[in-house]
């Protein structure tokens, strides 16, 4: 369809933009904090002299606009730069930090997807009844507490109370998935507050279509219970909960942050920290970037799909 | 009370030592917060017969029909009885087939459901092949042949007339034997009208029993063997539909069958020369997204004289709505010249004058729509004369109220929210709510369509007073019906955007020139001939 | 001049880290309250812990620095560097328990009269590829710290050093020729970052060689480094087969990875767990004092410090158990106005300063100060900081006296306070009295952050640096102390205790040691029971 | 031919409706606590008295001490205006700027003032928002109200996009254009009808989003972002609390229960508001 095609083009273009708006804004930002990796490297021994010396030493001593042409060359041909403190590419940063990363951010949308659906479908199946209230209290009141927060008190309880699961992923590197027990904690504190939104998104989206004529309809002609639900009814509250799961990215990412610092993963999250405290531009950027990037081809995605779902949206007339 | 010797002889079938009903109601009564909205009611379909209930909306006839697919309103109180032939539930063919398609799913995925239910004690490798014939039969019965394509596509991608079919298609593959129809003529024009009319009537020559709800007594008279005439939940007179049409007993239902036409044709104004209203090579397109702009309308000369009234007559897409659209500033896209008096409108509302604004005055055809459902109507038509013609707000509520109790409104119902006034009380605060800017030109789009005829009959009467109480207005009336577009002086016919046809009322009604036109007018002669009229 | 002390760099490291936890960094520590540290206190490494047993893998949580870390030692600045540093190299000296030089790799050090040249003699010591440390080694590796071009931090500290003057007088044996007589020259030898490496090494992320108790086998920048024992190692032989030091920059995730078995080892734990965990048995909580001076910098150059009754009223107004208890969580002990408590040359002499508010509103009146107004500057770049400056500030208002806390940025607020403002919290690990006094509060001091400009207090330290005898020397160290008692710009209310968290099975890890002195982190002298 | 069993219909219908009341009462019951307390708190708090120890529980303290030894109950009266204002001006200065700029983007016909009114959001939109805040906070170290400022900003994009979606579906009523054949006033048909028509889906919106304010403020403060480490802030006092978690629990559990009760309560009220009001109109027809 020429129109399908129309609009990821501009989509795409658009994303293109928001990217590049991303990093300037990124740039920006990060050159108006006050210091610059120099400082932050000095720390309490802010002997100006040092701090001139580690600054030529980092070419932190040119104009910030010619590093960000120099970077941005460099981008171009796929080469994040390297960093200013430790000069190692930012690329190996990238690559190191992304499985860990990738890997809790898989496995919580794979988790999202059916449990945030199925307690939803559940509440709205039994709307305005027991399982509806409990799910709906408890979505609420998870929903509304912080990652940090949960996180302490799961490892306080499974952890260290009941030593059913290691409390930190400490010691186990890059290589998670040698080590399920130890992803278990951390998934599902990233999963908490998605998997309410999404369940009472999905509530709301299944409690309007159980009750719309086609659901009726179906049902009318002896379609049996689970089949109107999942195969009739679930496609019509789809199309707003995809739209909720790519803007969950951006969840994930705050998320991650935090957990990956609460059971020691060194993942993406830890390094963004890491750059940001040490004033490390170039790692900063490419994190904007990949950040960025990801932000909009879920979001493209996520608008196709929905697009799917609910034909209408787009193209109807 | 007469409608209780009536109600308690159930219909006039059951009299007969006929075949057996395939569907029964006895005494059912629905109730909600103790108001009866249907009570003492009872009905029999059989097979190949039509049977079908008439009534004003609100009187309790689709509750009714829905009881016999179970469906009830919501805390609703039901006691009674309601039989189903157990080898197959109702079919069902709701006013807005698309509401019962689902969106997000292919056109197939429904009725392959359901064909899978009845393929289940084939051999597994051959139940797709075997299901897979039963709907392509189910679509061709419903006069869909060849739709392999069209299950391929979503509802949006249909057309009106193919939701409809696909809809019947679905109750023939459930081999229902009883099919409620509702409403499914209304809002249609007459070419459309006469489609469904013969579907109905093939349905029921396949032995099937059709419940036919509906308020559009042409259609009933030309397919109904039975009807049931109901008036606030209870049903007053039935009986075959010849004896009905011809001695009809009950008041309600006298006054109900009364069609003739209210009035026709005053005099049209001597022609005056210089139109208050002046269209010129008007040319409108609708973007939709993808496909860039269409067009939609071409209207090279178009005129409205004071105190003429215009007819525009078309099948519905064929652009009329868009042409009073573009003359009310509310289509914006559009080329070529709308001239007001000799100067040219703006071409959009937000571009207009307070006069001109006035000047040109638009009626929806959906007036609950139209109206702000958290304001009470009297203060939202009230400000027509605030905004328009610079009253304070006392004088121009007096005024409102002076209006709007003249089209009819009984004075409480105007300080009430939009949501507790019926659709005919909606649509004459609307005329009112127009015609407080004391219009030189009324566009009406399509008002009495969607209301029963008691109703449509008192909003035409209205207008017709309205014209001749102001001799200065203008109007334009936009109808797919033609026994509305009696009432006009002239009649303008649209057909695909293209005007192909205007001229005085009688000569276009009586000798049309166009072949769309006379088809048109062959179609309603037909109609109204199978009613026997 | 002198060395840097270790000490404090490791905490912008720590902050920094501590980023993500405001609470994170933890320092502070002993429990004043009950006025006893926790069991084993009484002396140092290894009595009551029986006898060591060889074998086993030392899991060890530090804070640490992310991707960007390195095993290059001249390069360490968090406490995480230097742990792993001093495992895999040595420096010629490191600092005793009372901040005293002690030789490591130098077997001995000898001056001329004048203290300006200095001979130093290596101990027989081989690197882990089997090649002795020589006099080259040293030399390479101190014109590596001292090149211009690059900005290491040992740099500093090796400036008295004339490093194109001296030279190798044998295989082992080098002569210093300083630029001036410096009599504390061990505490060079000693100074943070200071390591020896292999001649010509430059590259140090793939196994770097050393000639520590342990050799590299493993690194990962940002989450772990492993390193095996180095059976010939000078002090003999590690008693751990394996250590691995695994970063966790979170505190709750250093203690929760103690507490479940996924570590032996935690470093810097907050007082609360310490509290929390000190007597329930689950694992042994380890206390080394005085590990980091806690106190306000007032800038003597500018009003309304310039006046020093400003200075003494400011001195009267702190209730010092109250900010222990309060910003250190009762985690150290209260402090006297002077750094270095406990460490080689405090003055002990000196009364216990109380808080007088009488007295302060005296002489906050006979400068003409009442009603005065202050900006406080702090930052929660060190734990204890904010709760200090908002203490500080309600004991200040009781003498009349409005202070106003101004919360500055993390990363910037060292180089921040250097120059504005006039008072502000200041806090510092452990390093010599000497090395304080040089860096600190000397007209020349790179880091003057109390604009201590005083000829004499200059003129007296090079008194000290020429002394050669050490009771000379203490005697005028006493009397630059008492200067600073007097009417110097360092209100020190206390010194934090640093706290570790250890496995029951861990033994011989140091109780006495402040951070970043010998004994602290020193993983070879410990065992698994 | 063979006829279904006749059912009896009585009272298989008679559905239960949810109380609306009861939803209210439970919301205002739950909500109650935190706002009385946050509101009134420091009317009540008195004087500091000494400090403690930190971390000690009981006396003399009904809740012990905190991190710096602090009353606990004193903490808890005080800290609850700045978490309820800030999170409620964060909300509100969202929408204060996501209204006009939603109801214009849906109301213009303008494609180009549309254009740049919501593109530049839909960047924002892309960066992650902690990054953003975690930024700009290092940029500008902001005290409450530069938080207030900044979690709003965060959340204006997306508020934007909700505000605009609703209007334009409300915008494209028949409404409207009757609204504009009377030659209505922009501000009545913006705000009186577009606005008022939205407010459903506005309230449902700020209940979640009251919440997700609450949460980036207080996940800020985990942060240490925005407010004074010591500050007495029932976010604050759950994150700087937590390392006496052990010892003194009451110093983390009180103000997080009482910032759970403020979320869980406001979306409580705000979901009984929205309940769908039974079906008020008999006459019309049924909904199957």
């Amino acid at each position: 369809m020429t129109g399908l095609r129309s609009f990821v083009a501009r989509r795409l273009l658009l994303g293109v933009a928001q990217t590049v708006a991303v990093v300037l804004l990124v740039f920006a930002l990060t050159e108006a904090l006050p210091g610059d990796a120099a400082v932050a490297l000095a720390g309490d021994q802010p002997d100006p002299a040092r701090i001139a010396a580690i600054r030529e030493a980092m070419h932190l001593d040119r104009p910030a606009y010619e590093r960000l042409a120099e970077w941005a060359a460099g981008l171009v041909h796929g080469d994040f730069g390297t960093s200013v403190t430790s000069g190692r590419p930012v690329s190996q940063y990238l690559a190191e930090g992304f499985g860990p990363t990738l890997l809790l951010a898989a496995l919580t949308v794979a988790l999202l997807v059916p449990a945030g659906f199925g307690l939803g479908v559940l509440a709205a199946r039994h709307e305005g009844r027991l399982a509806d209230r409990l799910i709906s209290s408890v979505t609420l009141t998870v929903y509304a507490v912080p990652e940090f927060a949960l996180g302490i008190l799961l490892v306080t309880v499974f952890a260290l109370h009941l030593g059913w699961l290691p409390p930190t992923a400490v010691g186990y590197g890059t290589d998670l998935l040698a080590h399920p027990a130890a992803l278990l904690l951390p998934v599902l504190v990233l999963l908490s507050r998605p998997v309410c939104s999404l369940a009472r998104l999905v509530r709301a989206g299944m409690v309007d279509a159980l009750a719309a004529p086609y659901a009726v309809h179906a049902r009318r002609y002896g379609i049996g219970g689970a089949r109107v639900r999942y195969a009739h009814a679930l496609p019509n509250a789809l199309a707003p909960a995809v739209q909720q799961l790519a803007r969950t990215i951006d969840w994930l990412l705050c998320g991650v942050i935090v957990v990956e610092a609460l059971f020691v993963i060194p993942g993406l999250g830890t390094v963004l920290l890491n750059a940001v405290a040490e004033r490390d531009v170039p790692v900063v950027q490419g994190l904007a970037v990949v950040f960025g990037v990801l932000t909009v081809v879920l979001n493209l995605g996520a608008d196709l799909v929905a697009h799917r779902l609910a034909p209408r949206a787009g193209v109807a007339a | 009370m007469t409608e209780r010797n009536d109600t308690t002889a159930p219909t006039g079938a059951c009299t007969d030592a006929g075949p057996a009903p395939v569907a029964e109601i006895r005494d059912l009564r629905v109730e909600i917060d103790g108001r009866a909205i249907v009570d003492g009611v009872h009905l029999r379909a059989l097979p190949g017969k039509v049977t079908a209930l008439v009534g004003a909306s609100g009187s309790g006839k689709t509750t009714t029909g829905l009881a016999l697919l179970g469906a009830y309103p919501s805390g609703a109180r039901v006691t009674g009885d309601v039989r189903v032939a157990a080898d197959g539930p109702a079919g069902y063919v709701p006013q807005h087939p698309a509401s019962v398609l689902n969106p997000a799913r292919r056109v197939s995925a429904l009725l392959n459901d359901i064909a899978r239910t009845q393929v289940r004690d084939l051999p597994r490798h051959e139940r797709r092949a075997a299901a897979r014939k039963r709907i392509l039969q189910a679509l061709s019965d419903a006069q869909l042949p060849h739709a392999e394509a069209l299950l391929r596509r979503y509802p949006h991608q249909l057309s009106g007339g193919q939701q409809q079919r696909v809809v019947l298609a679905q109750a023939l593959l459930l081999g229902a034997r009883v099919i409620v129809a509702d409403e499914p003529t209304t809002g249609q024009d007459a070419l459309t009208k006469s489609r469904i009319v013969d579907q109905l009537a093939a349905l029921a020559a396949r032995g099937i029993a059709v419940v036919l709800l509906s308020h559009d007594l042409d259609v009933v008279h030309a397919l109904a063997d039975e009807v049931l005439v109901m008036r606030a939940g209870r049903v007053v007179e039935s009986g075959p539909v010849q004896r009905l049409w011809l001695a009809p007993r009950h008041e309600w239902t006298r006054q109900l069958l009364d069609t003739r036409p209210s009035s026709t044709g005053h005099e049209p104004p001597s022609d005056t020369g210089r139109p208050v209203l002046r269209v010129r090579h008007l040319t409108a397109r609708h973007r939709d997204g993808a496909h860039g702009p269409t067009v939609v309308l071409r209207t090279p000369e178009l005129a409205l004289h004071p105190g003429e009234s215009l007819a525009v007559v078309g099948r519905s897409g064929s652009g009329k709505t868009t042409l009073a659209r573009c003359l009310a500033g509310l289509h914006r896209d559009h080329d070529g010249q709308v001239h007001l008096d000799g100067t040219p409108l703006p071409r959009s509302v937000r571009q207009r004058s307070r006069a001109q604004l006035a000047a040109v005055q638009y009626v929806f055809q959906d007036a609950r729509a139209a109206f702000d459902e958290h304001r009470p109507v009297l203060d939202q038509v009230a400000r027509t004369a605030v905004r328009l013609r610079g009253l304070d707000h006392e004088s121009a509520v007096q005024e409102a109220l002076a209006t709007l109790t003249g089209l009819g409104l009984p004075p409480e119902a105007t300080h009430r929210l939009p949501s507790e006034l019926s659709g005919g009380e909606l649509q004459r605060a609307a005329l009112a709510r127009a015609l407080l800017a004391r219009p030189r030109v009324l566009i009406c789009d399509e008002i009495t369509s969607g209301l029963d005829t008691v109703t449509r009959r008192g909003i035409l009467d209205a207008l017709t007073d309205l014209l001749r109480d102001r001799a200065d207005v203008s109007l334009m009336l936009i109808t797919h019906d033609l026994e509305s577009a009696r009432l006009a002086h002239r009649i303008a016919v649209l057909e695909a955007g293209e005007l192909v046809e205007q001229g005085p009322a009688h000569r276009i009604l009586t000798e049309p020139r166009h072949p769309f036109t006379v088809s048109l007018m062959e179609t309603t002669a037909r109609l109204e001939a199978k009613t026997g009229a | 001049m002198t060395e840097e002390s270790d000490t404090h760099l490791p905490f912008p490291g720590l902050r920094r880290r501590g980023f993500l936890a405001a609470t994170g960094a933890a320092s502070l520590g002993a429990l004043a309250l009950s006025g006893c540290g926790g069991p084993g206190s009484d002396d140092g490494k290894g009595t009551g812990d029986g006898r060591p047993r060889r074998g086993g893998r030392l899991r060890a949580a530090f804070a640490g620095g992310g991707a960007s870390e390195t095993l290059d030692p001249h390069l360490a600045n968090l406490f995480a560097d230097v742990a792993r540093a001093k495992a895999l190299f040595d420096k010629l000296a490191d600092y005793g328990a009372d901040l005293s030089a002690q030789p490591r790799l130098a077997e001995k050090w000898q001056a001329n009269k004048t203290l300006d040249r200095w001979q130093v003699t290596l101990r027989k010591a081989t690197f882990h590829n089997g090649k002795p440390v020589t006099a080259q080694d040293v030399l390479y590796s101190y014109r590596r710290i001292a090149d211009p071009t690059k900005g290491f931090r040992a740099k500093a500290s090796l400036e008295p050093i004339d490093l194109d003057a001296s030279h190798a007088t044998g295989k082992r044996s080098i002569e210093f020729v300083l630029k001036r007589p410096t009599a504390e020259f061990p505490n060079i030898l000693a100074a943070f970052g200071a390591y020896i490496v292999p001649e010509n090494a430059t590259a140090f992320d793939e196994k770097p060689i050393g000639s520590g108790p342990f050799r590299c086998v493993s690194f990962a920048p940002g989450r772990s480094a492993v390193f095996r024992r180095y059976d010939d190692y000078w002090e003999g032989a590690p008693h751990l087969d394996e250590i691995e030091f695994v970063v966790a920059n979170e505190e709750s995730a250093r203690v929760n990875a103690l507490l479940g078995g996924q570590v032996e080892y935690a470093h810097e734990l907050d007082p609360t767990t310490a509290r929390a965990h000190e007597d329930n048995g689950q694992i042994e909580i380890v206390r080394l004092r005085n590990s980091a001076m806690q106190g306000f910098a007032m800038k003597t150059d500018r009003a309304p410090f310039d006046d020093k009754r400003v200075r003494q009223a400011f001195f009267l107004i702190a209730d010092r158990k109250e900010l222990v208890d309060g910003a250190l969580s009762g985690a150290g002990e209260i402090g006297n106005d002077l750094f270095g408590k406990g460490y080689e040359y405090y003055a002990d002499g000196l009364p216990q300063r109380e808080q007088d508010l009488g007295r302060a509103r005296a002489l906050l009146k006979q400068a003409g100060a009442e009603r005065l107004k202050v900006t406080l500057d702090t930052s929660a770049v060190a734990a204890g900081f904010t709760e200090a400056a908002t203490i500080f500030r309600d004991q200040a208002a009781k003498a009349g006296v409005t202070i106003d806390v101004k919360t500055g940025s993390k990363d910037t607020y060292w180089s921040d306070i250097l120059d504005s403002g006039t008072l502000c919290c200041y806090r510092s690990g452990a390093m010599p009295i000497e090395a304080h006094i040089s860096q600190r509060l000397l007209t020349g001091s790179t880091t003057n952050a109390t604009k201590w400009h005083h000829k004499d207090f200059d003129a007296l330290y090079q008194q000290a640096q020429s002394t050669p005898d050490t009771k000379d020397r203490a005697a005028v160290y006493a009397r630059m102390q008492r200067r600073l008692y007097t009417d110097g710009g360092f209100l020190i209310w206390g010194f934090a205790d640093w706290i570790l968290g250890t496995a029951r099975k861990v033994k011989g890890v140091d109780r006495k040691a402040p951070a970043n002195t010998l004994d602290w982190a020193r993983f070879d002298k410990v065992w698994l029971a | 031919m063979t006829h279904k069993p006749s059912t009896l219909l009585s009272d298989t219908y008679a559905v239960v409706q949810p109380r609306r009341a009861g939803r209210y009462a439970l919301g205002l019951a739950v909500i109650s606590v935190p706002l009385v307390l946050a509101v009134l708190g420091p009317v009540f708090a008195g004087a500091p008295g000494a400090r403690a120890a930190s971390f000690t529980p009981g006396d003399g303290h009904w809740f012990g001490t905190d991190f710096v030894g602090r009353d606990v109950w004193r903490q808890v009266l005080l800290g609850g205006r700045p978490v309820a204002l800030t999170a409620l001006a964060a909300t509100a200065l969202a929408y204060l700027v996501a209204l006009p700029v939603g109801l214009i983007g849906a109301l213009t016909h303008r494609r180009w003032l549309e254009e740049t009114l919501l593109r530049p959001l839909d960047v924002l939109l892309a960066v992650p928002s902690l990054l953003l805040i975690l930024l700009v906070a290092s940029v500008l170290t902001p005290d409450a109200v530069g938080l207030a400022l900044l979690v709003a900003l965060v959340n204006v994009p997306d508020a934007a996009r909700i505000v605009r979606a609703a209007a334009a579906d409300a915008a494209a009523r028949p409404a409207v254009e009757a609204l504009r054949m009377q030659g209505e006033t922009w501000w009545r048909t913006a705000v009186g009808y577009v606005g008022r028509s939205i407010l459903r889906t506005l309230a449902a919106d700020a209940g979640t989003r009251l919440t997700g304010v609450l949460y980036l403020v207080a996940t800020a403060a985990f942060l240490g972002v925005g407010v004074a480490p010591d500050a007495a802030d029932w976010a604050v006092m759950v994150d700087r609390n937590r390392t006496g978690l052990f010892v003194q629990p009451w110093a983390v559990v009180v103000p997080a229960l009482l910032i759970v009760a403020l979320t869980t309560g406001s979306n409580l009220l705000f979901d009984a508001a929205l309940h769908k009001p039974g079906r008020r109109r008999g006459e019309r027809k049924p909904r199957l």
